[in-house]
């Protein structure tokens, strides 16, 4: 069940992709389907349920450690872009004086 | 209006077949890697952190190219906003910003203890959750309160970065001391069979140096950010 | 369905609660038209996500999601948020056009300030005795390189003449064009893209 | 020995952080020296290993389990294309051989992100693939921005987003595998991945990852952020684009497909259907445009299609025959593309109707042009002419398949034809530059055309260990074939392209939105669903 729910905010952030004419909440829309699949990673892990993975002499049962791990990976991953694309962003801005994907495509000026 | 009339059809379709795959798999289930670790991943990584073990050990690989990926996004981000035109001298005529006193004394009152914190996870990343990256992370925010205090507060960008970039080829070669000892690349440089308390040395100091790497870069990242435009 | 409630647990209950909040937020923020306050739904989006890590049994994820995404990530989107409405202004003529007796009342000022509002947009001004003497060449790099949008400079050609260079591909210098054209002593430069280099 | 694999990867990368810590002045002899380094371990390792690539399966860090950790594996396809790898970083060096002289941060990525392509054709875990696919999209985002004019930082935006979510399609497939599996290692994943063959879950999976992969190798609707990015970066960033990272979307398309293989996926019919139409469509915005260096963009779509044409086929050798056309496609392009920038250098516009002349501005230039455009319009004894002849050949038995092959090739000649204007007319103004060591770079491509043009069967029985002796160098209905292709081309450019017709007009102008493109993202993603899941 949960990761179905997930599934929708995954969905919910291709929508915003396909939608959005804002650049910003197009990088936002990323922001959501990564966090989502995030998310999907830790509920397929905890499917079966389990304590969390971290060993002592009570634990024998645990949730996956591994999908974990990788998603601490996609988080600074999923930074990092962030980081990157808004930078592109505020350059953009100070280009094109808009940060709407229509006028900052649209515009077709170079000389060369 | 057409367009998100299609777009929701197309998502009922994804979703239907999403939800049946997630039913198939309820029976499917494979726990393989689960088990695996459960039953080896103290003996040969001597962390109780399983996931601490599996970054810093399992898949010491990926976590390289993880560094990697903050490093280049560090180098590409302050590429962009970096310009030849000096700018120093310049003064904004207006500029409305200033902190109130109240938050300042908070802040001067919270920056340590972010700090310590941050220490705290980095170094016990093996034996409780945390580990470099969240720790790094978490020291990054504590001097991120430092700006908090001081806006205009000044940085050697250039240093930081130089550092950051030594700190990683000093992870790659502490990673890599594992083909003179054990034959093989990217793993602990003791024995599996070692005691754990000898392989915690290995886990502690990647730790650190992955904490320091990561804190340095997400404090240059969020500096170019405050000065893009200054 | 009774059944189906009565038996979840009450981490259970609150992991859904939680999912369907999260739903409801990334729905907010994908509708959502004004970028100012999407901010806040950010960090809360950020906040949700990482109580939901907790639930499914992932601390050290959830603490990564913490520092990165409930800290550091809002930060940058607050910063580059507020960049968006920067009107960023050079003033090289250094005098009444701007400061009258020593408050923003000069003329070039009440214009601008007329301009930025209509827009929305936030008036920064810096002036920088540094680039005073400096050639039109030089005025042309600054625009690109930098984030300065407007340069304010003296008209070399008419006596208390003044000269509003930008970028060509900046959208606010044809709606700055449309403003200007009542004023007989201000002139619009717009610089067109170089392809730089290959 | 054994290792060299993961030096491979790391030697670039640490040179890369050299250069940045040290900016010197000869930073740049530094990265062709171990350019020359990583070029002998290569060749060492390839004549070593030579019959016994199942041998080098390196698990890093020395797990006895090969299902926990990190691998990386060889075989004779991926070492070809490090080997195609090397020598596309070559290309670059020596021709940007005075740009780095000086723009150490320039060398900084461009040496990072060789490593990391290394790391992404040898991998052997499907996480550890996604970062290396993640990595790659942000250096190159960086690589575009890198001249920092407006146009470049949308066409960065506009790639780094695209990709950035058809990457994370891929990221849900992982899970999803990993969950019925228990593991994420290609090898063996690939001998047991025909356990749950007639699952919905393997079958959605399969189509996540392929929808990724299409936005990274610029397949029908998503290639909209191609002509974008290799038509403002650079030119000799633009040649490495279109010759070689594209082609890494293009080398997981059939990693991926090799992984599914005993899954039994009936992925031939429609990925040839996708890459006519990606074929198809590149050619007809090509032919539009009157951008040289969109044209070559364009046109790298089309040459795309085609690929992924030869490598949806069931038969083992016109698969391979679509592999050596990703290598001649390869080397034609960055040669059109470099021999471009040294064109759009000297005369310091990219419009097709401003540049005359060229053949009397810069004759070794035009020479080398010319070759490249030989090559890729297929004329024999170059080497388009054999990588289409095989293809072709095993499209024999079906009329519309090959049909569609001639289509697309007439196509391509009239491009050419149109772009072979500018060697004519009369000496124009323009900004004379030294150019010694791109006429060098461009000679090397030049001749690598050639040598592939006549020594394939010696190549491809080399590394793949396939006959290719069937394929004559040139035969009479070749010859015939390439002419009337020419008279074909010269009658459409005649009397449909020069006259600029309202309807070429309009595909010039005809502009696909951000927003637009994502919905076609996920059309793509809903067409596969549908064929491979529901049908």
């Amino acid at each position: 069940m949960n990761p179905i729910l997930t599934f929708i905010v995954i969905l919910i952030g291709f929508y915003g992709l396909a939608t959005s004419n804002n650049i910003i909440k197009s990088v936002f829309s990323v922001t959501i389907i990564e966090s989502g699949v995030i998310l999907l990673f830790l509920n397929l892990g905890n499917l079966e349920g389990g304590a969390i993975p971290i060993l002592n002499d009570q634990v024998s049962y645990i949730v996956d450690p591994l999908p974990q791990a990788l998603m601490i990976t996609t988080i600074v991953i999923g930074s990092t872009v962030t980081a990157l694309a808004l930078m592109l962003c505020i350059k953009i801005f100070h280009h094109y004086g808009t940060v709407e994907w229509k006028e900052v495509l649209g515009r077709k000026d170079v000389k060369s | 209006m057409s367009r998100k009339i299609l777009l929701v059809a197309m998502f009922a379709v994804l979703f239907g077949v999403f939800a049946t795959s997630m039913i198939e798999l309820e029976t499917l289930f494979n726990t393989y890697g689960k088990t695996y670790f459960l039953e080896h991943g103290y003996a040969e990584t001597g962390a109780s952190n399983l996931v601490t073990a599996i970054l810093l050990d399992y898949r010491l690989f990926d976590s390289l190219f993880e560094a990697g990926i903050l490093l280049i996004a560090v180098s590409g981000v302050i590429w962009i906003s970096k310009h030849d035109v000096e700018e120093k001298n310049a003064k904004f005529m207006i500029d409305k910003y200033k902190t109130p006193d109240l938050f300042i004394t908070f802040a001067r009152l919270v920056y340590p203890l972010m700090l310590a914190f941050g220490f705290y996870v980095i170094i016990n990343g093996h034996i409780s959750p945390g580990g470099g990256f969240q720790g790094g992370a978490i020291v990054a925010t504590a001097i991120l309160i430092l700006y908090y205090i001081d806006a205009n507060k000044e940085t050697n960008i250039g240093l930081i970065v130089t550092v950051e970039k030594i700190l990683y080829l000093l992870i790659v070669l502490m990673a890599s001391i594992s083909i003179i000892t054990q034959g093989a690349f990217f793993t602990n440089f003791f024995n599996p069979s070692a005691d754990a308390d000898l392989k915690a040395i290995y886990l502690v100091l990647l730790n650190v140096l992955i904490g320091f790497k990561v804190a340095l870069g997400l404090w240059t990242i969020f500096t170019a950010f405050l000065k893009e435009g200054r | 369905m009774v059944d189906f409630f009565q038996s979840l647990t009450l981490i259970e209950m609150t992991a859904y609660a939680l999912q369907a909040l999260l739903i409801m937020i990334a729905f907010a923020i994908v509708i959502h038209k004004n970028n100012g306050t999407i901010v806040i739904l950010i960090a809360s989006f950020s906040l949700v996500t990482a109580s939901l890590y907790v639930i499914n049994n992932a601390p050290d994820v959830a603490i990564a999601e913490v520092a990165i995404g409930s800290a550091i990530i809002p930060l940058i989107y607050v910063i580059s948020i507020s960049r968006q409405r920067e009107f960023i202004v050079l003033d090289k003529a250094m005098d009444d056009f701007i400061i009258h007796d020593n408050t923003f009342t000069g003329v070039g000022y009440i214009l601008l300030k007329r301009f930025s509002d209509f827009y929305h947009l936030e008036l920064n001004i810096t002036n920088d005795p540094m680039y005073y003497k400096d050639t039109v060449s030089r005025d042309q790099v600054l625009t690109e390189q930098t984030n300065v949008d407007l340069i304010i400079t003296k008209d070399p050609q008419k006596e208390d003449g003044y000269v509003l260079k930008g970028k060509a591909s900046n959208i606010l210098m044809s709606k700055l064009e449309e403003m200007v054209k009542d004023y007989d002593n201000i002139r619009l430069i717009k610089f067109k893209d170089r392809d730089l280099g290959e | 020995m054994s290792q060299i694999p993961v030096i491979l990867i790391f030697l670039p990368v640490l040179t890369a952080l050299f250069i940045y810590l040290f900016k010197w002045r000869h930073m740049h002899l530094l990265a062709l020296l171990t350019q020359t380094g990583m070029t002998i371990l290569a060749i060492v390792y390839f004549l070593h290993f030579k019959d016994q690539f199942e041998a080098t399966h390196i698990i890093l860090g020395g797990w006895s389990d090969v299902r926990i950790g990190i691998s990386l594996a060889n075989d004779g396809l991926s070492m070809a294309f490090i080997f195609l790898t090397l020598f596309m970083w070559w290309s670059v060096l020596t021709y940007l051989y005075r740009f780095g002289k000086t723009e150490h941060t320039f060398l900084f990525f461009l040496m990072f992100l060789q490593g990391v392509f290394l790391g992404l054709l040898q991998s052997n875990d499907l996480f550890n693939l996604f970062v290396f696919f993640e990595l790659t999209t942000i250096i190159v985002t960086i690589l575009i921005a890198y001249k920092k004019t407006g146009e470049s930082f949308r066409a960065a935006i506009y790639y780094l987003l695209l990709n950035t979510s058809g990457v994370l399609l891929f990221l849900i497939a992982i899970v999803m595998l990993y969950n019925l599996y228990g593991t994420i290692n290609i090898r063996v994943l690939s001998e047991v991945i025909h356990t749950h063959a007639d699952t919905t879950i393997l079958k959605f999976a399969y189509v996540l990852m392929m929808t990724g992969i299409s936005v990274k190798a610029a397949l029908f609707p998503v290639f909209t952020w191609l002509p974008k990015a290799h038509g403002v970066a650079q030119s000799a960033i633009s040649a490495l684009l279109s010759g070689l990272i594209v082609k890494g979307g293009i080398y997981l398309f059939f990693r991926i497909n090799f992984l599914f293989e005993s899954a039994g996926l009936p992925y031939h019919n429609i990925f040839f259907i996708l890459g006519l139409l990606t074929a198809l469509s590149g050619i007809i915005f090509a032919l539009a445009q009157k951008n040289i260096k969109l044209m070559l963009a364009y046109s790298t779509v089309s040459q795309i299609g085609l690929i992924i044409m030869g490598l949806s086929s069931p038969d083992i050798t016109t698969f391979y025959g679509g592999v050596l056309h990703t290598f001649n496609h390869a080397l034609f392009k960055a040669l059109l593309f470099l021999g471009a920038g040294v064109i759009i250098a000297v005369y310091r516009t990219k419009k097709l109707d401003e540049i005359r002349g060229v053949f009397r501005t810069m004759p070794i230039i035009s020479v080398m042009m010319i070759i490249g455009m030989l090559a890729i319009t297929g004329m024999p004894f170059f080497n388009g002419y054999i990588s289409k002849s095989i293809i072709k050949y095993g499209f024999e038995d079906s009329v519309f398949r090959t049909l569609a092959l001639y289509l697309v090739n007439i196509g391509t000649t009239t491009l050419f034809i149109k772009m072979s204007h500018i060697f004519f007319g009369p000496k124009m103004l323009s900004y004379p530059m030294k150019h010694r060591q791109q006429n060098i770079t461009l000679l090397l491509l030049a001749l690598a055309c050639l040598v592939f043009g006549n020594f394939y069967v010696e190549i491809m029985d080399a590394f793949f260990g396939i006959d290719y002796a069937h394929i004559t160098r040139i035969s009479l209905g070749g010859l015939l074939d390439y002419g009337i292709t020419v008279i074909i081309g010269i009658l459409i450019y005649l009397y449909v392209l020069k006259k600029d017709v309202k309807l070429v007009k309009g595909i010039r102008e005809f502009k696909i939105s951000f927003e637009t493109a994502n919905i076609l993202f996920i059309a793509l993603l809903t067409v596969l669903t549908f064929y491979f899941v529901i049908l």
